[in-house]
């Protein structure tokens, strides 16, 4: 038996192997139209961590989440104040291309969407978007994405079938190579197992576990125990009087679920809420 | 990750700028062709409303065509004989298109369902010409003369699915909850639909209804050969006639069906083509006549069913 | 595999209870071999030592807490962590016996042994084994070992019982050795505890493995009641 | 409790009430049954099943939808009976494209293959050049218009297929063949030295405009709006996510629409397109307006030409012999058969393949 250091996993690893910060919100509020849909939040999100944001439905978790890649630009009325900075620079500033900040901060959604193509041309969208022609390296790039997926052995007997011919939990993996196969430095998932059997569910976080190493996560999701479960962060946030969402709390997860700084988060968590 | 990235074989400035050219042409070309659309309608209103308006006079409405090569003169007669056919024509498709809907609403999954719904998608479908030929086959051959009721057939089969289609959709926006709460309390299916379930969908019917009026009003192409034209026809002489010779009112009736009659859109096409300036002018003027009355009830209906699906999902 | 955060923080939390078994076992047969040859020295290192156990303890039921906090454990997973819990306490409580052995150490001053240790260390070398035996089977979850470890308590608590009688008759031979013969009796009952909760850590296994309470409590005769 | 009362056939609405406790309704049905059928109990059981007029609605609503079963296969059924002459007298060669063309009311010879090809060449360049344009319209309109400029293009497409055909018709004649078609087919003629190809641009276009070139140009717009609008509701039945998709993986506006929304929309798509293609078909007035209706003019579609619709809305009135009009109404049944099975298609590419999935 090896005598490691006393390094209980996840317990002390943040503190133990400080990690950059990849993106930071800063006093970010989120209008639609009118509304404030999300107020002045700030948060860190850690490089090759997993960042979850929890909070009753509609404390604007996924609003918050959409911010950090400017898919909120779709909606019309939408607003944003605020900075949200991915490596120093505000992705809101004049002059950003939206475009090259969606290719760097990939998004992963609630119900697996995957294009009704093969899975082949899925995973080589992105790749063909930026030009890559060659097929020797669509090939590699494919192969290398389903395999980070998990996915590779389910699939390569035959690529070419269709994308949505797959299983639930196969398309959702289908969707998550499709979305590292251009190398974002982050990805955002959007309640990524809502739609999935439990079994599927758990493949997925554990495909999570493996994928942090490369890639820094943020994922929203409204299940509480799956945040403790999988993430090193947790972003607690709660709904005001006027429906606005904001955090309450931000911390390591095993901090947040043992010992939360908030008594609000305590309610939230032992489900004695509202 | 640990192989070689992408990037290696990417120069992403020159990709980027290539593809924002692309997407900003592409973009603005369907730009190009909304206004390549909207272009002719705006030439074809403004140049109708106001060729049209020029010869626009009360005359129009109250007069018969003068004989050929005379000045004056109105269309008085398609206007009645549009009447009349449009009348006809409601009276047969509505109700039978508000019973199939009601059909449709009780039983909405069913093979007669689904058979319905694509009969009635091809009866949609088919040119109107051809249910011109139908309704001179099955009216004109067996009665041997043409005639206004003719005419109202065809137009009733024209508008049939028209309206069917609407009503169909506006019934499944009543809350079933409404017919089923009818039905808990006892009421018998009729009476939950007719009491219930239509007065809820009226508003909504009442814009199909619009919207079949106004298809039927502009058709030409099945009046050629089943109403055929009438320059003559004139209710008020049928109707003064038939007082003076003591007939009884279905003898009336049978006397303005059974005419051949004229329509606005027939009487356009004819006038059109003939070499008399007048009747060309009168033509305009009808064109005027129809369009104001075909965009304006589909405008009205439109933004009425807009207004009222806005208030049903908020 | 499927879990792979709870499967690798079970895993572990089995390394962790292992190492402090190891700790708690070493702890013991120091406290005694340095009794044997009245280092008291080394006694008090041991002492110091005690601190590293109670600390890894703490760690260990804390890191429990949180894999339940964080990992809904359930069914199996969730007696395991319940008997990790249980055991980190009482690993703890045997190193505050070998402790407690170091301290009686001291107590004896510069006084020599009464005779050479002969049975106290045989007693404490099958408690070792019985310890590091329990706490294989745990990490195995092996609820048959761990049935079968509770006998060995016999020899520990025959050998308990000669030392007893031997040191009863010296004190009735010679009260002056009152004094020294009650530190080595303490110092022997500390060892037969630990045997005892050594049986306690089996229950849990048992537990563990298959959910059943069992009372591996044995009787006059050795066999389980 | 819904499902079930909706579930209920004719025979057995006793009335809703009834049909509320099973049991209730089992008593009365089996009284009903147990009767001795005697005459006046039968008056009693009609009594009973009257009174609550459910017997009636039904037959009502069951004779409402007979009539529109019934009536797509009647006209087939008439159209049919009413070209035996016709269809006995010249067979297949009616429609054959290298019989030889003669449409003769005097002899009672008929074929026709050039009232066929003037359909499909007019709706053929109709389609080449509104398919783009439609297709960029559902984009715009689905895609890319501002919320408060959504609602009025809307209308205006709607208009378009709303303005009555003769009125298109008044207009071609007067405003857009001298203004448009004139000058483009002094324009196109010179193509006409082409061999090979020229067949079709053999000019000259007449002075008044009246070609099928004309009649194409006047479908381009009648037809938009019905594309446009089946494909904008295609394009918006898509779901949200897979633009979604798209966009996440960094796709312009434009990527997402060419690459990942046409592709999923495709049988939509073709089924608007296939769905224009039975309109420009089935179209009558304005075509008979500016096509100038008349026989001859080879392939060229500089020339003045006839289509199915527009012969028959041209000589059906005027024909006098029995086989001059059995020949027009067997245009019709072909006319009839081909739209039918367009109108089919388009149906189940627009409905089946694409709404349903989405």
């Amino acid at each position: 038996m090896t005598q490691q250091p006393v390094a209980l996993n996840r317990t002390d690893k943040p503190a133990a192997v400080a990690s950059a910060t990849k993106m930071v919100i800063r006093g970010v509020s989120v209008y639609y139209k009118t509304f404030r849909a999300i107020k002045n939040v700030d948060l860190p999100v850690y490089e090759n961590r997993i960042t979850a944001f929890i909070g009753p439905s509609g404390c604007g978790k996924s609003t918050l989440l959409r911010t950090l890649n400017r898919m909120n630009d779709l909606i019309p009325g939408a607003r944003v104040e605020g900075k949200v900075l991915l490596d120093g620079e505000d992705i809101y500033a004049a002059g950003q291309d939206v475009v090259d900040i969606r290719r760097r901060v990939g998004m992963v959604f609630q119900r697996p969407n995957p294009f009704p193509m093969s899975v082949y041309d899925n995973v080589a969208f992105g790749l063909r978007l930026l030009g890559i022609r060659q097929k020797s390296i669509l090939d590699e790039v494919v192969e290398r994405s389903l395999r980070a997926a998990a996915l590779w052995e389910h699939v390569c007997d035959n690529l070419n079938q269709s994308g949505m011919a797959l299983s639930g939990g196969q398309q959702q993996r289908l969707c998550i190579a499709r979305a590292i196969a251009v190398e974002p430095e982050v990805i955002l998932m959007d309640e990524p197992t809502s739609a999935l059997d439990p079994i599927a569910t758990l493949t997925i976080e554990d495909l999570l576990q493996t994928l942090k190493e490369n890639f820094t996560i943020v994922i929203v999701t409204h299940n509480m125990q799956q945040a403790a479960r999988i993430s090193d962060y947790t972003a607690f946030l709660s709904m005001d009087d006027d429906r606005a969402g904001y955090l309450v709390e931000f911390g390591p997860t095993v901090e947040l679920f043992t010992n939360p700084k908030e008594k609000l988060t305590e309610d939230y968590i032992t489900g004695r809420f509202g | 990750m640990a192989p070689e990235s992408i990037y290696a074989h990417v120069n992403l400035r020159r990709n980027y700028r290539r593809r924002k050219i692309l997407n900003t042409v592409m973009l603005s070309l369907t730009g190009v062709t909304v206004a390549l659309a909207v272009l002719p309608l705006v030439w074809i209103t403004v140049y109708v409303l106001l060729k049209g308006g020029r010869y626009l006079n009360l005359a129009l409405f109250i007069h018969l065509p003068a004989p050929m090569g005379t000045p004056g003169g109105g269309v008085l007669h398609a206007i009645e004989g549009s009447l009349v056919m449009v009348l006809l024509a409601s009276l047969l498709a509505i109700p039978v298109a508000l019973l199939a809907a009601f059909y449709l609403l009780a039983r909405p999954n069913t093979a007669v369902a689904q058979a319905v719904r694509f009969s009635t998608d091809m009866l949609a479908g088919i040119p109107s010409i051809v249910v011109g030929l139908f309704g001179y086959a099955v009216i004109v051959v067996t009665q041997k003369h043409y005639s206004a009721f003719a005419g109202g057939v065809v137009l009733a089969i024209i508008m049939l699915p028209v309206v069917l289609r609407s009503a169909e959709e506006m019934l499944k926006l009543v809350p079933p909850e409404m017919r089923e709460g009818a039905l808990a309390l006892g009421a018998p299916e009729w009476r939950a639909a007719l009491r219930v379930v239509l007065p809820a969908a009226m508003e909504g019917i009442v814009t199909g209804v619009m919207l079949g009026i106004a298809r039927a009003v502009g058709e030409t192409a099945p009046l050629l050969f089943t109403a055929l034209g009438n320059d003559h026809y004139e209710i008020g002489q049928i109707v003064r006639q038939g007082l003076h010779y003591h007939q009884s009112m279905g003898q009336i009736l049978g006397q303005i069906f059974g005419q051949p009659a004229d329509a606005l859109p027939l009487t356009l096409w004819k006038y059109a083509q003939q070499p008399y300036q007048e009747r060309v002018q009168l033509a305009w003027a009808v064109a005027f006549v129809l369009m104001l009355f075909a965009l304006g009830l589909n405008i009205a209906a439109r933004a009425w069913l807009a207004y009222r699906r806005r208030k049903l999902y908020g | 595999m499927p879990r792979q955060v709870l499967e690798s923080e079970i895993q572990n939390l089995k390394n962790q209870i292992l190492r402090l078994g190891d700790m708690v076992r070493q702890a013991m047969l120091d406290a005694i071999e340095a009794l044997k040859h009245r280092a008291t020295n080394r006694a008090r290192q041991i002492i110091a030592a005690d601190q590293a156990i109670n600390a890894l303890r703490f760690d260990i039921e804390k890191a429990a807490l949180v894999v339940i906090a964080t990992q809904q454990p359930l069914a199996h997973d969730l007696r395991f962590l319940a008997s990790v819990l249980d055991i980190a306490g009482e690993l703890e409580r045997m190193g505050d016996y070998a402790k407690g052995i170091a301290k009686i150490n001291i107590l004896m001053g510069d006084k020599p042994l009464l005779k050479p240790l002969i049975d106290l260390p045989r007693m404490a070398n099958i408690t070792a084994d019985m310890l590091q035996a329990a706490l294989q089977a745990f990490v195995n979850d092996d609820a048959e070992t761990a049935a079968a470890i509770p006998r060995r308590d016999d020899e520990v608590d025959g050998l308990y019982n000669q030392i007893y009688r031997e040191l009863i008759t010296f004190m009735i031979q010679d009260p002056k050795t009152i004094d020294q013969a009650n530190y080595l009796l303490w110092a022997a009952h500390n060892v037969e505890r630990m045997a005892d909760r050594v049986t306690n850590i089996c229950e849990r296994t048992i537990f563990t493995a298959s959910g059943e309470i069992v009372e591996l409590d044995t009787d006059e005769n050795g066999n389980a009641r | 409790m819904a499902a079930e009362v909706r579930r209920v056939s004719p025979p057995h609405c006793l009335s809703a009430s009834s049909r509320l406790s099973f049991r209730s309704s089992f008593k009365r049905f089996s009284d009903l049954l147990m009767q001795p059928t005697s005459s006046s109990s039968w008056r009693k059981r009609l009594a009973y099943y009257f009174k609550h007029g459910d017997v009636l609605w039904w037959t009502l609503l069951t004779l409402s939808v007979g009539v529109v079963l019934v009536l797509v296969l009647w006209i087939a059924w008439q159209l049919w009976v009413q070209s035996a002459a016709a269809r006995h007298a010249f067979g297949w060669q009616f429609i054959w494209p290298w019989a030889k063309p003669v449409w003769n009311p005097a002899l009672d010879k008929f074929q026709a293959w050039p009232a066929i090809y003037g359909s499909l060449i007019t709706a053929a360049i109709a389609l080449v050049l509104a398919v783009p344009l439609a297709v960029g319209i559902a984009i715009f309109l689905s895609e890319l218009a501002p919320e408060w400029l959504r609602a009025p293009l809307n209308y205006m497409v709607e208009m378009l297929a709303a303005i009555p055909s003769v009125v298109y018709g008044l207009w071609g004649i007067y405003v857009f063949l001298p203004l448009v078609v004139v000058p483009l087919g002094k324009a196109l003629a010179p193509l006409g030295e082409i061999p090979g190809l020229g067949v079709f641009f053999r000019g000259p276009v007449p002075a008044s405009g009246f070609s099928r070139l004309g009649a194409a140009l006047v479908l381009v717009i009648m037809i938009l709006p019905t594309i446009a609008a089946v494909s904008r509701d295609v394009l918006q039945a898509i779901p949200r996510s897979q633009r979604e998709a798209a966009l996440a993986l960094g796709a312009t506006r434009w990527e997402t629409v060419w690459k990942v929304l046409l592709p999923y929309g495709q049988s939509g798509i073709l089924g608007a397109i296939i769905l224009g293609f039975g309109r420009a078909i089935g179209e009558t007035m304005a075509v008979t307006m500016v096509i100038g209706n008349s026989a001859g003019g080879g392939y060229s579609i500089l020339r003045p030409g006839y289509t199915m619709a527009s012969i028959i809305a041209n000589e059906f009135a005027e024909a006098v012999s029995e086989m001059h009009t059995a020949a027009l109404i067997e245009i019709g049944l072909v006319l009839f058969v081909l739209t039918f099975l367009l109108n089919a298609l388009a149906r189940w590419l627009v409905v089946n393949k694409t709404i349903k999935r989405a």
